[in-house]
């Protein structure tokens, strides 16, 4: 007999519950879905606050329900979780080097951090929190 | 091989993914938490004042691209994780993805220029 | 020397024999110093000479004795007993077709390693008489850490797009082109990119990161990847505001 | 049996076998080539090469000077026209390299960087960090992908030449992987098959190191020269063999027993300061340290270990920073398998197999005594290494005459209007088919592979390893030719066709004690001490008998019939070898 090579396959629907690390990925790329999901929450807010004071009313009050608040800590949660991924990874996409010493990517990251604070507390003092 | 043209997506999902990791959970916080839990008085996110600040345009175009790039960037991942979850329809998955991205862009522009 | 018994459950197929693998467990006692590739060469030489599998080295050199070891894409020769549980399970590399036992089909690994154009192109062919080119360290550094791929292929039996994808160029293929690329005695970036710069190539993959982690050269392909990414972006561009661009 | 016509065979892909693909191509892309490997390219053993490839590079140092290291390194036991080509050509080849896009380290002005090396006057060690073979491989491998006509046969193991009307015009070869034999058929071949450390027990060889290729010209006729002479390199890591490159001593590293003394002062290596220093001390030459060792072993003054005696290598005092820098992988070796780190701790080491200078007996320009076959790299002796390779000759010779093997055997397929007749080539082939059935066939002889092998390994290490007598090498001699006759009576356990390699493992077995016999009856005969033969019952160096090649022919179950040739003697007449203190 002769060859007969065997090929394993993988699960197209299920293969990311193998292993830590595909579970990991795929609840990043989840963050997708939260993040879109808030986009479209603030056009509508956008849309509201175009048709006039009354209309923009009812949507902040809308914004109180506790199916918001609710949706509103997961979206949190994801969009942080897309931060740290995002930033963690800043130093192999864009990889730093002055002469011949690489910046080491703890400081690529932490520059990242940095900016982050900065423009999060700029954004909240400017709602006036 | 042909040459992609993913670039012309993929600028707008890496773009998108930079604001969303610096801008979104603020935003978040501001437009989503703040006033259930109190950390905002009312009138922050009063009619008068919002719409007062959203004048200029300079605002306008940050409000532009707080929706614009999220979107995009949420809307290019999107496509793959429909493709990891295994749905393999991707010409269709593209043209919902896209699309809503497409829509939300228009209407926030409508929106925009109607205040 | 103290020794400890392992159980090694390992895969077998046989195509002449088998519809499908099985498993086959076999007790080793093992010296603490020893790798799983020694206490594989030991069910070799001692319990079933019919298993088959690759290596050489036995240095973490040669990039033949990939397994996947409790799972993880793992170099036999690097892994070590000390760290492993009594009962260790031994398969071949995931994300190929399978020959025999613990012997995987290498072809499309190969193809792909020969289609992304992995040599120097250089602008004008240099006599050897004119001597080296100059290239400074810092140069050097740029592309040196994507010159260290020993084509273990470990990388390729953990990405997952390269196992559900059809024609995913993957990883060290792409960051082997990288490595090119950065080499500032190359100019050869617009001819690869037919290859890297396409669907199949960079664009297939979704920055899982897995094909970097188990890595055992530290060549971080992911990062390659994405940077290749970026610059194909910025010629992407580049090309359409100025189409005759020099190439 | 399916047959491929080709132009040129090539057997092995290692940096020989690659080198002398490409010099091929480029010197005729009309000329088909078929690259036959057991292993993909990139495994060959070239990979494993850790400190650097010498060449002449720097304004203050000579081709002479490196003719002149080169020549008493060997014990002038080198025929001194090839080393004359060697070191001219040296140069010119790296340099190549070097355009092909090798990853030499630089200096800061951009140039390519030399490292000191042992035996050498003058640092003239190319090196890319301390995987300089693993770069030369690589790129000689990537090279080669541009070649249309360069075809590939990788994991085809090759099993026998095949020759027709006393000229060879094919090999034959079992794809592995369908487990059939096939012909090639062609008008020269070229081996370039690597060494046979596999042949010792304790080696920094790579399992694939098991001289089939000496093993199939020796059987189709060719003699086996200097095969007596085996490297012992000084820092083998104990267990596995692992080599810790002699660029670590080349950077600075010392040598010091259990008291914490630089024992090779006492073996007129020294004195021990200056330090470093050329062809001194720690850079003295190989045969030399591990002769040193095993005196020191002697006077116990060695350190004990589970895996056997060791002294220690110390790199503490060159600090982390140059030991990232230039000895990275030395550093991840010694901390993974012997859990030592150098930054910390000095590394055990003891003297382990590493190369055999002798080999397929070729010209200077790599061709053997049968027409149209050629050979390359560490399987064939050109004899620029006579006695004692120095340390980076080896990856230097590998492009050089690997590339002069290319040409060579493009020389020959281009006068060659016809390819012999398909018939011809199936007679040849014949014998080789039969043997291999045999293996398949043989029931109830008992005799194992590894357990035979085992045997062979310790027979050779007791007597023949790094200090011989008449009696240690008989013995060997008598047992050898035992083992030989034990190998008719191995039994296959694995009688499928795919991926078999218990039978590839038979076969390799094969050609290792052919090999091996080889190297125990020429090292009987040679009734002198020089390089890394050392006789303890002869301990002088007898140039009046022995300033000659050996060669051994082989002779089926009888052990070979060993001749003589005069060593080529150009410029440099034999003298002392003189290290340390007293050099010039
Ligand atoms: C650990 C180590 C470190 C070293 N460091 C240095 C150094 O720093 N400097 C230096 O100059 N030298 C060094 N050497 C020596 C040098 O690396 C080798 O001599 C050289 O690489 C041998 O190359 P080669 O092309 O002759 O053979 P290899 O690279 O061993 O290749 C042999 C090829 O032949 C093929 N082959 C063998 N048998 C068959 C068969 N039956 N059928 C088909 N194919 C076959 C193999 O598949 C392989 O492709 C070192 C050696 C070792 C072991
Ligand atoms: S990139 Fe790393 S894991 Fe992938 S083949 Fe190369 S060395 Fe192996
Ligand atoms: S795991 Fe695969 S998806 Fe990309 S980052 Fe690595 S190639
Ligand atoms: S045996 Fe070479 S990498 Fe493991």
């Amino acid at each position: 007999m002769s060859r007969k090579p065997y090929i394993r396959t993988l699960s197209s629907t299920s293969w990311w519950l193998a292993q830590p690390r595909y579970i990991r990925y795929m609840a990043r790329e989840v963050s997708c879905v939260l993040i879109g999901a808030y986009t479209g929450v603030i056009v509508v807010g956008l849309l509201r606050l175009s048709e006039g004071a009354n209309a923009w009313a009812g949507f902040v009050a809308a914004m109180q329900t506790p199916a918001s608040v609710v949706f509103h800590l997961l979206a949190l949660a994801f969009a942080l979780y897309h931060t740290t991924t995002w930033f963690n990874v800043t130093p192999k996409a864009m990889p730093l080097q002055f002469g011949d010493t690489q910046v080491p990517g703890s400081i690529i990251i932490g520059a990242h951090y940095a900016g982050w604070i900065v423009i999060s507390a700029a954004l909240l003092l400017l709602a006036g929190v | 091989m042909a040459r992609s043209n993913k670039p012309i997506v993929w600028s707008l999902f890496a773009a998108g993914g930079t604001f969303a990791a610096f801008v979104t959970p603020a935003m978040i916080v501001v437009t989503g938490l703040a006033l259930s839990f109190g950390l905002l008085p009312p009138e922050a996110l009063s009619y008068e004042r919002l719409s007062g600040l959203i004048e200029n345009p300079i605002a306008k175009g940050i409000v532009f691209l707080t929706v614009f790039l999220p979107a995009w960037h949420a809307a290019h991942r999107l496509r793959i994780t429909a493709h990891d979850f295994g749905i393999r329809e991707d010409g269709l998955v593209m043209m919902v993805c896209y699309g809503l991205a497409s829509v939300a862009t228009v209407m926030a522009v409508y929106a925009l220029l109607s205040l | 020397m103290s020794l400890r018994t392992f159980e090694l459950e390992i895969m077998r197929y046989d195509p002449d024999k088998d519809s499908e693998p099985r498993f086959e467990t076999f007790s080793v006692p093992c010296e603490e110093d020893w790798v799983v590739l020694d206490a594989v060469n030991y069910v070799k030489d001692n319990l079933d000479r019919t298993l088959s599998y690759r290596w050489s080295c036995h240095m973490a050199v040669c990039g033949s004795c990939g397994m996947m070891i409790n799972g993880e894409p793992s170099l036999s020769c690097k892994t070590f007993m000390r760290h492993m549980p009594d009962k260790i399970r031994i398969e071949p590399l995931a994300n190929f077709p399978i020959e025999r036992d613990l012997v995987v089909v290498m072809d499309d690994f190969m193809d792909k390693l020969a289609s992304v154009k992995p040599y120097l192109v250089a602008k004008e062919k240099k006599a050897v008489e004119d001597g080296s080119y100059l290239q400074s360290p810092a140069q050097l550094k740029k592309f040196k850490q994507y010159t260290l791929c020993i084509n273990c292929t470990l990388c390729y039996s953990a990405c997952p797009q390269y196992a559900l994808g059809e024609g995913f160029v993957g990883p060290a293929a792409l960051a082997l082109a990288h490595r090119y690329n950065l080499d500032s005695r190359d100019v050869g970036r617009s001819a690869r990119a037919d290859v890297v710069a396409s669907n199949e190539g960079i664009w297939e993959c979704s920055f899982v990161g897995a094909c970097s982690e188990v890595c055992p050269e530290h060549v971080d392909p992911a990062g390659a990847i994405q940077q290749t990414k970026i610059a194909s972006t910025l010629d992407y561009f580049k090309d359409l505001i100025t189409p005759g661009r020099d190439k | 049996m399916e047959m491929t016509t080709t132009d040129i065979v090539i057997v092995g892909a290692g940096g020989a076998g690659l080198r002398a693909a490409i010099a091929i191509a480029e010197s005729n892309p009309d000329l088909k080539i078929a690259l036959l490997s057991k292993v993909y390219p990139m495994r060959s053993h070239t990979v494993a090469a850790e400190g650097g490839a010498a060449g002449v590079a720097k304004d203050e140092d000579s081709l002479d000077n490196h003719f002149n290291d080169t020549v008493s390194g060997g014990d002038w036991l080198c025929d001194q026209d090839a080393v004359d080509l060697f070191v001219e050509q040296a140069p010119k080849e790296l340099t190549q390299m070097e355009h092909w896009g090798c990853p030499w380290s630089r200096t800061s002005d951009g140039k390519v960087a030399v490292r000191p090396f042992g035996g050498m006057k003058i640092e003239r060690t190319w090196y890319a960090a301390d995987k300089t073979g693993f770069h030369m491989l690589h790129t000689l491998f990537q090279t080669s992908m541009q070649y249309p006509s360069i075809e590939r046969y990788d994991e085809y193991y090759t099993t026998d030449l095949l020759m027709v009307d006393g000229a060879c015009r094919g090999v034959a070869a079992i794809e592995m992987r369908t487990g059939q034999m096939r012909l090639f058929r062609a008008k020269a071949v070229i081996i370039c098959t690597g060494g046979a450390g596999r042949v010792f027990p304790f080696t920094t060889n790579g399992a694939i190191k098991t001289g089939d290729g000496m093993a199939m010209a020796y059987r189709a006729g060719v003699a086996l020269k200097d095969m007596e002479f085996v490297q012992y390199h000084p820092t083998g890591l104990p267990g596995t063999g692992i080599l810790i490159t002699e660029g670590s001593r080349g950077e600075g590293g010392i040598l010091v027993n259990n008291d914490g003394y630089r024992y090779l002062q006492d073996y007129n290596l020294g004195p021990p300061d200056p330090w470093p220093r050329k062809k001194a001390m720690e850079l003295g030459p190989r045969d030399r340290l591990s002769q040193a060792f095993w005196h020191e072993q002697k006077k116990g003054r060695t350190i004990s270990t589970p895996h056997g005696d060791v002294v220690h290598l110390d790199l503490r005092h060159l600090g982390e920073k140059k030991i990232n820098e230039r000895l990275p992988m030395v550093r991840d070796l010694a901390i993974s398998y012997v859990g030592v780190d150098p930054v910390k701790e000095p590394i055990p080491v003891r003297p382990v197999v590493h190369y055999t200078m002798g080999g397929i007996d070729t010209d200077i320009d790599a061709k053997t005594a049968v027409p149209g076959l050629f050979a390359a790299g560490e399987c064939a002796c050109v004899s620029i290494n006579g006695a004692n390779r120095l340390g980076s000759n080896s990856l230097t010779e590998l492009l050089v005459f690997g590339s002069r093997a290319g040409r060579g055997a493009a020389e020959v397929a281009m006068a060659e209007s016809t390819h012999v007749d398909e018939s011809a080539i199936e007679k040849a082939a014949e014998e080789a088919r039969a043997k291999v059935t045999g293996l398949f066939q043989n029931v109830g002889g008992g005799e194992t592979i590894s357990g035979l092998r085992k045997d062979m390994n310790s027979t050779m290490e007791e007597g023949a390893g790094i200090y011989r007598t008449e009696e240690s090498l008989k013995d060997t001699c008598v047992t050898m030719k035992e083992i030989h006759a034990r190998f008719a009576n191995i039994d296959l356990e694995d009688k499928s066709n795919v991926y078999n390699t218990d039978l590839l493992q038979a076969l390799e077995l094969g050609a290792m004690i052919d090999v091996a016999r080889a190297m125990a009856v020429s090292a009987l005969n040679r009734q002198e001490s020089r390089g890394s033969h050392q006789r303890l019952d002869f301990v002088e160096r007898d140039d009046e008998k022995f300033l000659r090649h050996s060669l051994a022919s082989y002779a089926g179950a009888d052990d070979p019939g060993v001749d003589y040739r005069d060593v080529v003697i150009t410029r440099s007449q034999p003298a002392e070898r003189v290290y340390g203190g007293d050099q010039k």
